[in-house]
């Protein structure tokens, strides 16, 4: 029932003359709650896998399957006292990280959720999706450096590095979407693909895509950002506690996202035979995140020279490459 | 910050500091970096300093048992069957024939199991996200159940007395051991195929922190990282003690001296270990191995400078006693930590800051036996 | 093997050349008229061991460094200045090896004051 | 712990009403009547909350820290009675679980550490060199237990105490964090 877009759409055309700021209205809220939901979800997902490829189960003990662990975790972590370092510039610590989940957030609002609604039905909506997903590194750097930890700031500089390094290749795989569905509409490249999924014509965009996307997310081979090991927590070192929930929001939203837009461009979002088309989209996105997520179980941190090293040596060939195949096909 | 321009020389202090996830105890690591690129490295020891050998000096030999097992708690089995032998020779007592293979079986258990430590926390420094960590500690868990079996404590278990063991194995002890290395045995190459094949792993561990066997002589460094920069010196095969030489053991060692070959030798030496114990349980004789408890009447020690050599799992352990007539008059260990982290500012010159994190991971140190 | 405090360096060299080329460890003991000084050597292909013992006057005993010859003997060296108090001369003057040790006189020697009233420093 | 909290609430109250009597202001009714509500009913969950997610800071000094890591191993899942792996920064975590002995050259980094935890946090002594200074207590460079430097709100007996005691003792800070044991 609330998967299926009907309800939105009978709002949409309803005589009112406010119908159509209620439907943005209607819509914007029912992405923020499918956003929360979903973290939630992803959230204790993740702590599931990575258990069960330790051989334990994960949290257990409170709620039904330790359900209500991350709900435990969220309220405590928000009701704990909050902290600024003295050397921090107090302005931009205190802003980038809320900045940054409302960057994230809009950013599922843009994508093509349902068939026939969305804000992002224009023409390059594709370009803009990237743009404002390239801020993140430079909000992370920003928190990061102005945070006055030295390791924070070390993490911060990574991220800008690992920025430079992957922002290419995705750049290209996106042209040769672009040229494949001859459109950068988001819209109208999933509409394209009803015939065959993009996977087939680019199996090797995708890998591209897969391996970029992590590093953009900061998921396990490159977490240089957090990395526990060795900067204690990076960029993350010097966040208190109430803005700490943000960052853990954040980072779950950026999977979801991740995950979502890799299921649009090479799947198909919503075309599926039986289910109604939000559902689809969705069983891909959780796959996909499964995957995500399996990667951070096993996978050792790459040293942010051989990282950038693969990004330019490895992953730009193949971006050409792959665009090559999409001019031919 | 001071934050380096290429090599303008202005570098950063970096303070690892003493709570740090990947130094293994409290150890304060100052990195001066120009760049990503490590100039120089300064640990400050002394954070766990507790004085044993001016503690054992106040102490007669059976109370300072415990004191020997606390020092490098990863091992405890290799420093308190050393400190008992020490005894013996200072009064001379002759160790059982089968004390002798039991100490052989308990000691390369103790090998493996702290082996096996130290592949989770070395590939949790790699920023493996605790997954080996977590198999590598169900195996360790399963050879510690055992030694519980034997000596009634997971860690510390104050089982050796003079000339054999406080008491016998349990019956089926044999068996039992058998089984549990057999699916040790079946992990370990399942370890290797997992982590050789991972290219991020070989790219993080090969040509890393590399020293040529002359520089690790000259360094002082023992046990696996001597072994794996090709020095072919192993105490349990120049010495010989105990039963090594009739169970002919073969010193382990790999010639490229980096992070890999540290990781490489410490696999080979946990599969020697396996057949060490397998050939020392087919060899072992009946009779009883239940040692003398000291005393606190005991004859007067014949000679007075004892020195003993041992191989524990980070190296070689040289205990140096001046037996007093209860206690010991003088006390001194060589721990193998000490001097591998004195090699560390050496190996880790020049390499980049997350190198240094790998390198400390393959020196295997345990911080509580270098400050003493 | 006894050796001389001034004839220190020069057995040393002499034994690296001998092919001792490996230095276990430096210790001393204690023993209240006099201070011994040990150095343990080793010959790793050979697996030989040999000890060079230095016999020192307890009220202010000095020993000449080998950091030049056996690289590993830093350390060492450093320890025994903080343990026993021994000086070390021709070296540079070494950082404190155990972390805040300053102001306590050394524990090992046997005339040290056992028990006395610690403050917990602040 | 929670006492700290009543006297702070008290404390904030009495501020509010010197304030609103000194400029001859009523206090608003609807928005203290809001308050309460709101913190009656939050003060329900944040417990439930504070309860069930106690997140452990790393702090493995000595051979305690062994079982520490068999703590958190897979024989004894630490992460399945909500006791996430260890997070790396004092920022971000509840308990200080103290593992080893103390010596003297630490205490000026216990206390940076303990000083930098958030405000609600416990502090566990595990092992007998945490509680008492256990085997090393005449040392000269030993501080004889944990409690003389942080306030302290659990002690494990054992040396090295089992891992399942460790479990135990968490389970009980948690009963003490939810209230029903005081002190």
């Amino acid at each position: 029932m609330l998967i299926g877009e009907s309800w939105l759409v009978s709002l949409l055309n309803s005589p009112s003359p406010y119908s159509e700021v209620l439907g943005l209205f209607a819509y914007a809220v029912f992405v923020g709650l499918l956003v929360i939901v979903v973290d939630y979800f992803l959230g204790w997902l993740e702590r599931k896998i990575v258990a069960k490829a330790q051989l334990r189960h994960g949290p257990t003990m409170v709620g039904k399957f330790g359900l209500l662990q991350n709900l435990a975790d969220f309220t405590k972590l928000l009701a704990k006292a909050s902290y600024l370092p003295k050397r921090a510039d107090r302005l931009l610590f205190t802003l980038a990280l809320p900045f940054m989940l409302a960057l994230a957030i809009f950013l599922i609002l843009l994508l093509p959720l349902v068939p026939s609604f969305g804000f992002g039905n224009f023409a390059s909506s594709l370009v803009l999706v990237f743009a404002l997903f390239s801020f993140t590194p430079l909000f992370i750097f920003i928190a990061g450096a102005s945070s006055g930890n030295k390791f924070a700031e070390i993490g911060s500089q990574r991220s800008v590095l690992m920025l430079l390094s992957y922002e290419l290749p995705m750049i290209f795989v996106i042209a040769s979407l672009g040229i494949l569905a001859k459109s950068l509409n988001l819209f109208a490249i999933v509409q394209a693909q009803s015939k065959m999924w993009y996977i087939f014509f680019l199996p090797i965009g995708f890998f591209v895509f897969f391996i970029s996307m992590l590093a953009e997310l900061e998921r396990s081979p490159f977490d240089l950002r957090e990395a526990d090991s060795e900067l204690i927590a990076g960029w993350l070192t010097d966040v208190s506690a109430p803005s700490y929930t943000l960052a853990l929001f954040l980072d779950y939203t950026k999977t979801f996202f991740g995950s979502l837009l890799m299921a649009m461009l090479f799947f198909g979002g919503w075309l599926g035979p039986v289910l109604p088309g939000l559902a689809w989209l969705l069983v891909k996105a959780l796959i996909i995140a499964f995957f995500i997520m399996l990667v951070r179980a096993t996978a050792v941190r790459m040293r942010i020279d051989r990282v950038l090293r693969l990004g330019w040596y490895v992953l730009l060939p193949l971006a050409v490459v792959n665009l090559i195949i999409a001019f031919i096909v | 910050m001071g934050q380096a321009l290429q090599g303008d020389g202005l570098t950063t202090k970096i303070n690892v500091g003493p709570i740090h996830p990947s130094t293994h105890g409290v150890l304060r690591l100052v990195v001066e970096l120009d760049g990503d690129e490590i100039v120089n490295v300064e640990p400050h020891i002394g954070f766990l300093h507790r004085g044993v050998e001016k503690l054992m000096e106040t102490r007669n030999y059976m109370q300072d048992l415990p004191y020997v097992e606390k020092l490098d708690y990863v091992a405890p089995e290799a420093y308190s069957e050393a400190y008992i032998s020490a005894v013996e020779s200072a009064l001379g007592v002759e160790v059982k024939e089968r004390a002798q293979y039991l100490r052989v079986v308990l000691l390369e258990l103790q090998r493996i199991a702290s082996h096996l430590l130290w592949l989770g926390t070395f590939l949790n420094d790699l920023g493996h996200f605790f997954t080996v960590f977590m198999w590598a500690f169900a195996d360790r868990d399963k050879i510690l159940r055992l030694l519980q079996e034997h000596a009634g404590a997971r860690m510390f278990y104050v089982n050796m007395r003079l000339g054999g063991l406080n008491r016998d194995v349990p019956p089926g002890f044999e068996e039992e051991v058998l089984s549990v290395l057999g699916d040790i045995e079946k992990r370990i190459p399942m370890y290797e195929s997992y982590l050789e094949k991972n290219e991020i792993f070989m790219e993080r561990t090969k040509g890393i922190g590399a020293i040529s066997s002359h520089r690790a002589i000259e360094l002082g460094v023992t046990g696996p990282v001597l072994r794996a920069s090709g020095v072919n010196f192993d105490i349990r095969s120049s010495k010989s003690y105990y039963v090594y030489d009739k169970l002919n053991f073969k010193p382990q060692v790999v010639s490229s001296g980096d992070v890999f070959a540290r990781y490489k030798v410490r696999m080979l030496e946990m599969k020697e270990s396996i057949r060490l114990v397998r050939e020392a349980i087919r060899h072992m004789p009946p009779g009883d191995a239940v040692g003398m408890p000291i005393r606190l009447i005991i004859p007067a020690p014949k000679n007075k400078e004892v020195r003993v050599y041992r191989e524990t799992p980070r190296g070689e352990l040289l205990i140096y006693m001046v037996a007093g007539q209860q206690g010991p008059y003088r006390v001194s260990f060589r721990s193998p930590s000490f001097i591998n982290l004195a090699a560390l500012p050496e190996i880790a010159k020049g390499a980049h800051y997350a190198d240094l994190f790998a390198i400390l991971g393959s020196l295997d140190l345990v911080i509580p036996d270098v400050d003493r | 093997m006894k050796v001389e405090k001034e004839a220190l360096l020069k057995t040393a060299e002499e034994m690296k050349n001998k092919g001792f080329s490996y230095l276990v460890k430096i210790t001393a003991v204690d023993n209240i008229s006099s201070l011994v000084v040990l150095y343990f050597l080793r010959n790793l292909n050979t697996g030989e061991e040999e000890t060079l013992e230095v016999e020192l006057s307890p009220v202010d005993a000095s020993v000449p460094s080998i950091m030049h010859i056996y690289k590993a003997a830093d350390w060492y060296e450093r320890e025994l200045k903080e343990m026993f108090g021994i000086e070390i001369t021709g070296r540079s003057a070494p950082r404190l090896l155990l972390e805040k040790w300053n102001g306590i006189e050394p524990p090992l020697r046997k005339n040290f004051e056992w028990g006395k009233p610690y403050k917990a420093m602040d | 712990m929670t006492t700290e909290f009543e006297n702070a609430e008290k404390e904030m109250s009495r501020l509010v009403e010197a304030s609103l009597k000194k400029y001859g202001l009523k206090p608003n009714v609807l928005f203290a009547r809001l308050s309460d509500i709101t913190k009656a009913a939050s003060s329900g969950l944040i417990t439930w909350s504070r309860k069930n997610s106690v997140w452990p800071s790393l702090f493995g000094l000595a051979c305690c820290a062994m079982e520490l890591m068999d703590f958190g191993s897979a024989r004894i899942d630490a992460e399945r009675g909500s006791y996430l792996l260890f997070r790396a920064t004092p920022r971000q975590s509840d308990v200080m679980i103290v593992a080893g002995w103390v010596t003297k050259s630490i205490i000026p980094e216990i206390k940076r550490m303990y000083e930098q935890m958030m405000k609600p946090r416990y502090v566990v002594a595990y092992g007998e060199c945490a509680t008492s200074g256990g085997p090393w207590f005449e040392s000269y460079n030993i501080i004889r237990g944990i409690d003389q430097v942080l306030p302290v709100d659990v002690y494990v007996a054992g040396c090295p105490p089992k891992p399942e005691n460790l479990f135990a003792a968490l389970l009980k800070l948690q009963k003490k964090i939810g209230g029903n044991i005081e002190g």
